[in-house]
């Protein structure tokens, strides 16, 4: 039974995802207008047999800038998950198996992005860094680090314990060595799990951010911007931020649902 | 059984100290919120009739001190508030408001100003006399009060203020000053009260505005929300209204529906399509003359804008018909300088709008640019900017020039431009009813703080100080429109196009009047 | 006990000492002059000295670091260069807003997810179990100024239910609180139903719940006496910690329901670059969410005895 | 004995733990290990006894330098372990192997059999990954696992092949000193008797020496040259087989021993049952660790702690009595079934 709704909750995720990265490769085949330039003589048209999801204020196609949109969007946030699972994973490992000094450094640099509320530190990272889409990597992915940190540290202290562990260092086998060889190789599967997770929040982040006015700069096209053009007509011309918005939020129900799957499958107790 | 129920109990115990922790924090916090603004009063009108007009925007000066106000547009409560010596007309005469009459001496060092009796100051700070007026105007060479109006009154030209008797004023002048009586009529000359700054000191001033105007300060919190109620010894005609309530709503999308849904009176639109909008729904539009240009500026220090040809080659690519057609939607015009023409001394007609891209492209390769060459366009990342931007990028694109968009924070955009880095910029400029600042940024000292766009030519800078040096306001005019003619050849700044915006009432609101300083007065205003 | 929560503040003095002195320097990196920002581009060089003068701003780094937190330590956060008033001041007067929501928000939340969360647990893989858990991995999904966006739309625009100014005058408290809440509510309702539901699903594989029914026992009371009463320890301890993370999201919503919390205080600093209200504001936000992991951590080991004595 | 011909001799070896309790600050301190000092010969098996939380592990760990001792110095073929620099001390773990209790866990699951056997071999260098795989297959051959299973993973072996497998990979570096850490305690009975006949076989060949730890008497008989006894992290006894069970000198030994169960049915045992409690570890007492327990105690024993005396032909008792008692296990306990 428990597998079953975990498979289901796992297909599900993976579809949405899978449709999601679809479009995001083939944006080329699936769009026909141009999806930046400028046409403002029918801006903010209704959805039409001509524009699926009608203008937006500047006069383009939404679900051009949708689609393309996906691109720079998925990409930010694999890119923002990325940082944050191997500066996570790295000092929870060491952590975990040094302990000591180290642990307790690290541990209280940990409590301090966990003090901030993760948008407020996207924020002012975003800010200080200045608005390119490299530094919303950084400006995303910094704040998701408490998150892969505990995991790994937690894995890493349990597996540090085991006996295989002991016995490669018997062998003379150098810290790191260890820990890259023993260690890592058997905390990776719980990383897995909260990485949908963590994927969830950094497009979540990145939407948020554009709603604010401080995500990715004008010219590039992504979801978080598409929203914070689409705001000011929000309730004349709803379809810009209704589209993005759904796009935005179907990805992050994937994930989710990924996550769901993933978590009651490898997780025995549940 | 029975030690599983303790446990239980325990628990539930806990849970019901967790959600009553939650709501006293709540609790406490619910009656602190009542006093901080959005007071549970009844109705909208008070009882009695109260008439209350609701006015919103989208940012204020969050100081009530006069040394801090750094524009007339953004102006909003505090006209009711302050009051000048001079009242600034929309054809830049001045008239009397504080000073029932002034004269000048034959040889113009000398400005006698008769002040109006019985003009009493907010919160009985007893009635305005010479003195006030002459603390007023020095307050802003004293360096801690960290004025910046210095420079834009002209202190330094200033030797002497005399105050014969309590209603009587002369300034005594270093060179004669053609525009001396309009910078008394700016909001950088408002009349503050000796006695409420030794009362309340600087701290006082910053948080609560006493002043002589038609409406007194009532409380409110910085940035969120200022109330002014009508001040019952005003010496002039009393208002109509009984109170002004004023609303900061940073999302103008929040401002519409809250309009739509009644909840406000008087709201200020920058959206061209929106005001048609409100146009066709039937309610009063208002259009404010801006003292705002919305212009390219290039930095004529930096590659490739070094070269006159390739200058020359933007003036050509940049279409401002188009600006004024889709995005203006015709209410705008052409400025044909880089002074708005609203300003005194503007000269309005000399720059000709020449678009054609196969001249531009053809300069660009006598410049030595034949394939096209690669600019970057720095501009704020605000809702006003982003579509001229668009339309720049676009244009220019078919004139060979390949421009990157560099659209940053605010704060981001001034580092560039004041540093003297960023190659090409968009920017609302504002310049204030007196041109001289503006004209003057431009010469050669200011480089780069100011004069962002890198001109330090002599001849510029010698015709500008001619024209600060006129005794007489033909020889002023003169020398400003050589000098202006002279700066628009260097082809440094291209206006794209005059920039308003309008105030929008609902229909039962009159009598807001616009008086010359370009912000809204409600000494006559009416809620019907 | 005693010793326990002591333990924990101590370690939280460090946090907080971290957090002033990273906010310092971080929001010195960002590019624009606070001076330049409040005085706008029309400032002239000299203005801006005056300024800079005024605030302390041309001080080398190092000197202004001194001077600030030595005001730190001794509580003083400093004047605000865009507020005009003390920092303190400013954070105290918004900061029960952001509190309430936040609070009010979580508290609302977990009650009714603690419903739902059973339902979907009694159910288990029928139609109501797979209804709620999509529905609420759903709203965990949605971006919180979505939902605010469309709550504003529907009750106040279309039904006219609340005030879309929700600080306007004459307009009562929970008139001003439904919108915010609301949306708050579908988020953490969704973020608990999914801890209940796991949470009882374990329970019920433990032993006591097969020996209470072997017993005879009524099911409801199984269900509500033992099952929910050793569920309810992950639930706690959830709701506490999204209480912290509730703070985040009143940010987002305090922009779309002009709610005037120190969600909006902050970015309206960040754009002015008012570095003491940034610093006050982020140090406060940091102590609020250290406080409520701590008071979660002591509820937890009250709650559950045997944490308490490993004291992990 | 002379003095150099033994492989690794332990001086004053100490090893305490500090814990810090959750009730306040004061952290508490633990001794595991306590003054322990002992030689193994080269080509001995030296076998080690004492209830489970006696120190044993702690011990071999602190012998081997795997955790720092507190105090004292191990000297393997004439050098000190604790003043060698970390370089010189991972070459010398070339020579000092352990092969761990549980089989299950000690095998890293997700690497290949081959992977695990030679990871000895690739952490020291030794040749390239041909020679590599020569002195696997070898090593399985010598410790009879089929050379099939090379690609295999740990969870296709039995609990008898893995302990295999791990011996295997502790003779890859062809080391001079093996730590058996209770090595066949997690085996069923059948399979132990074949590890523990492989261990005595690979020893002949080898020339190895062991250090054989576990809590099982009758296994250490069967296997060791010479035994100690371990109590509450201190030697009590140490002696050659034969003359430990014959002439046992400390109380504990005798208690310890008795516990045996006799194989011969015609004899019953009666189990010399230890009254008293068991010292708590965080506050040590005065005088001998095992006073509160021994039948034989008396005033000297609660105040001085007995030092380890040398009672001739190389057997050691820390007892103040040890000698004076009649500690036989055939008359003590042992009587004709009626």
């Amino acid at each position: 039974m428990r597998t079953l709704l975990s498979n289901k909750f796992i297909m599900l995720g993976g579809a949405m995802i899978l449709a999601m990265l679809l479009i995001a490769l083939f944006a080329p085949l699936l769009t026909v207008y141009p999806y930046d330039g400028l046409d403002l003589a029918n801006k903010n048209q209704a959805p039409s047999l001509e524009h699926m999801m009608g203008t937006d204020p500047y006069g383009r196609d939404v679900w051009c800038r949708v689609v393309y949109g996906s691109r720079v969007s998925l990409m930010v946030s694999f890119a923002a998950v990325g940082v944050a699972v191997v500066c996570g994973s790295v000092l929870g490992i060491v952590s975990g198996y040094l302990k000591g000094g180290f642990d307790l450094a690290a541990g209280r640099l940990i409590d301090i992005m966990m003090a901030f509320p993760s948008l407020l530190l996207s924020m002012i990272i975003g800010v200080a860094l200045g608005p390119s889409t490299r530094n919303m990597c950084l400006s995303i992915g910094i704040p998701l680090i408490p998150i892969f940190y505990r995991v790994a540290r937690g894995a890493a202290l349990s597996v540090g314990e085991r006996t295989f562990v002991i016995a490669s260092e018997s062998m003379g086998s150098g810290r790191f060595r260890t820990m890259f060889r023993h260690v890592l190789p058997n905390v990776l599967p719980q990383i897995f799990v909260v990485l949908s997770m963590g994927m969830g929040g950094s497009i979540l982040a990145e939407a948020s951010l554009g709603f604010l006015g401080l995500g990715i700069p004008q010219p590039t096209p992504s979801w978080g911007l598409i929203v914070n053009e689409g705001k000011p007509y929000m309730f004349t011309a709803p379809w810009t931020t209704g589209f993005s918005g759904a796009f935005i939020a179907l990805t992050i129900w994937g994930f989710n649902l990924l996550g769901d799957g993933l978590r009651d499958h490898l997780d025995p107790r549940v | 059984m029975q030690r599983q129920n303790k446990k239980i109990n325990k628990l539930l115990g806990f849970l019901a100290v967790f959600a009553v922790l939650g709501l006293a924090l709540s609790g406490c916090g619910g009656n602190s919120a009542e006093s901080g603004g959005n007071a549970p009063v009844s109705a909208d009108a008070a009882p009695g009739g109260e008439k209350v007009l609701r006015v919103a925007r989208d940012w204020e000066d969050t100081s009530w001190d006069p040394v801090t106000f750094t524009g007339a547009a953004q102006l909003a409560l505090t006209p009711q508030i302050f009051e000048t010596l001079c009242k600034l007309e929309t054809d830049g005469s001045s008239s009397p408001l504080l000073a029932e009459s002034w004269e000048m001496s034959p040889d113009g060092l000398a400005y006698t100003f008769h002040l109006r009796r019985g003009a009493q100051f907010h919160q009985g700070y007893g009635e305005m006399t010479s003195e006030d007026v002459k603390f007023s105007f020095e307050r802003n060479l004293d360096p801690d009060t960290g004025s910046i109006h210095a420079e834009t009154l002209n202190l330094s030209n200033v030797t002497s203020i005399e105050t014969p008797d309590p209603y009587t004023v002369v300034f005594n002048l270093a060179s004669p000053d053609v525009d001396f009586i309009t910078r008394c009529s700016q909001y950088s000359s408002i009349i503050v009260s000796r006695a409420a700054f030794d009362a309340i000191g600087l701290e006082g001033f910053a948080s609560t505005p006493v002043g002589t105007g038609p409406f007194a300060y009532d409380g409110g919190t910085p940035g969120v929300k200022t109330e002014a109620v009508r001040f019952a010894d005003y010496w002039g005609a009393a208002p109509k209204l009984d109170r002004i309530v004023y609303t900061i709503i940073t999302d103008s999308n929040v401002i519409y529906s809250a309009f739509e849904n009644g909840e406000l009176d008087v709201i200020f639109v920058y959206y061209q399509d929106k005001v048609n909008e409100y146009e066709a729904q039937g309610y009063s539009i208002n259009y404010i003359p801006s003292d705002q240009l919305l212009y390219v500026g290039l930095n004529a220090q930096l590659d490739p804008w070094t070269d006159m040809k390739v200058r020359e080659a933007f003036f050509h690519a940049v279409d401002p018909q188009y600006f004024l057609d889709e995005l203006f939607y015709g209410n705008e015009t052409f400025p044909g300088g880089y002074i708005p023409p609203i300003s005194k001394y503007a000269l309005t007609d000399y720059l000709k709008p020449g678009y054609d891209p196969a001249r531009a492209k053809a300069l660009l390769a006598e410049a030595g640019y034949p394939d096209g060459v690669d600019v970057t366009l720095w501009c704020v990342n605000d809702e006003l900017s982003t579509a001229p931007s668009l339309i720049v990028q676009s244009q220019l694109k078919e004139s060979g020039f390949n421009v990157e968009l560099q659209m940053v924070d605010f704060g981001v955009f001034i580092d560039q431009v004041r540093g003297g880095t960023a190659g090409m910029w968009l920017l609302y400029n504002s310049t204030p009813p007196l041109a001289d600042d503006t004209i003057n940024r431009y010469t050669s000292d200011f480089y780069p703080g100011s004069n962002w766009v890198g001109v330090t030519d002599p001849v510029y800078d010698a015709l500008v100080a001619e024209g600060l040096d006129a005794s007489t306001e033909e020889e002023k005019t003169a020398a400003f429109e050589e000098a202006q003619r002279y700066f628009l050849d260097l082809k440094a700044l291209y206006p794209i196009s005059t920039y308003g915006y309008h105030f929008i009432t609902q229909p039962n609101v009159t009598g807001a009047k616009l008086w010359g300083d370009l912000a809204l007065h409600l000494n006559e205003a009416d809620v019907g | 006990m005693g010793s326990y929560v002591l333990k924990r503040f101590l370690s939280a003095v460090p946090t907080v000492i971290g957090v002033f002195v990273v906010v310092f320097f971080v929001i010195r990196m960002i590019p624009g002059d606070p001076a330049v920002s409040m005085l706008g581009s029309g400032a002239t060089e000299a203005q801006i000295q005056v300024y800079r003068v005024k605030y302390g701003l041309d001080a080398p780094l190092p000197v202004q670091f001194g001077i600030a937190f030595r005001n730190f330590l001794t509580g003083d956060l400093g004047d605000s260069i865009s507020l005009y008033k003390p920092v303190r001041e400013a954070i105290m007067e918004r900061l029960p807003g952001t509190v309430q929501l936040a609070g009010l928000g979580v508290v609302a939340g977990g009650i009714l997810a603690v419903f739902l969360g059973v339902a979907a647990a009694v159910f288990r893989g029928k139609w109501p179990d797979l209804l709620l858990t999509s529905l609420s991995s759903l709203g965990m999904s949605l971006p919180t100024f979505y939902i605010g966006l469309w709550v504003l739309m529907i009750f106040a625009r279309k039904l006219g239910v609340i005030p879309v100014l929700s600080n306007a005058r004459g307009v009562s408290y929970w008139q001003s609180m439904f919108g915010p809440l609301l949306t708050m509510v579908v988020g953490e309702t969704s973020l608990l139903t999914r801890t209940t539901r796991s949470s009882m699903l374990e329970i019920f594989n433990e032993d006591f719940i097969r020996t209470a029914r072997a017993k005879g026992l009524p099911e409801k009371w199984v269900m509500f006496r033992h099952a929910l009463g050793n569920a309810m320890i992950p639930i706690i301890t959830v709701t506490g910690y999204n209480l912290a993370t509730a703070f985040g999201g009143a940010i987002v919503l305090e922009a779309v329901f002009t709610r005037n919390g120190i969600g909006s205080l902050l970015i309206g600093a960040i754009n002015a670059r008012d570095y003491p209200l940034i610093q006050g504001a982020a140090v406060v936000i940091a102590m609020l969410m250290i406080l409520v992991n701590i008071m979660t951590d002591i509820i937890y080991g009250f709650a559950d005895p045997r944490i308490r004595v490993s004291g992990e | 004995m002379a003095d150099n011909d033994y492989l690794i001799r332990l001086e004053g070896l100490t090893k305490t733990f500090s814990i810090n309790s959750s009730r306040g600050f004061r952290s508490a301190r633990l001794t595991a290990v306590n003054d322990v000092s002992f030689d193994i010969r080269r080509g001995e098996v030296f076998g080690l006894v004492g209830e489970s939380g006696c120190g044993k592990s702690t011990l071999y760990k602190a012998a081997l330098r795997l955790i720092e001792a507190s105090s004292g110095s191990v000297y393997y073929q004439g050098r000190n372990l604790y003043e060698m620099s970390f370089r010189e001390l991972m070459k010398v773990r070339r020579e000092m192997q352990v092969v761990f209790q549980d089989p299950y866990d000690s095998l890293n699951p997700r690497m290949t059999l081959e992977e695990l056997a030679a990871e000895p071999l690739r952490i020291h260098k030794y040749g390239g990954r041909a020679r590599r795989l020569a002195r696997t297959e070898e090593l399985f051959a010598a410790v009879g696992l089929p050379v099939q299973l090379i690609k295999g993973y740990p969870h296709q072996l039995s609990g008898g092949q893995r302990q295999r497998l791990c011996i295997a990979r502790a003779l890859s570096l062809s080391p001079e000193f093996i730590v058996c850490d209770e090595a066949v305690s997690a085996l069923d009975v059948s399979i132990q008797a074949q590890i523990l006949n492989l261990l005595l076989d690979l020893k002949e060949q080898m020339g190895l020496t062991y250090l054989f730890i576990s809590h099982n008497l009758s296994v250490v008989r069967f296997v060791s040259d010479r035994i100690g006894v371990m109590y509450f992290g201190r030697l009590v006894e140490l002696a050659g087989k034969d003359e430990l069970f014959d002439h046992i000198l400390h109380p504990y030994t005798y208690a310890l021993l008795s516990a045996v169960p006799e194989p011969d049915p015609g004899w019953i045992r009666k189990y010399a049952v230890l009254q008293g409690s068991v010292p708590s570890m965080l506050r040590p007492q005065a005088g001998c660790v095992f006073h509160s327990r021994c039948p034989h105690g008396d005033r000297l024993c609660t105040q001085t702690p007995p030092e380890l005396r040398d009672f001739g032909g190389g057997h050691y008792a820390a007892c103040h009595k040890a000698g004076e008692l009649n500690l036989s296990l055939d008359t003590g306990c042992l009587a004709e079934k009626g």
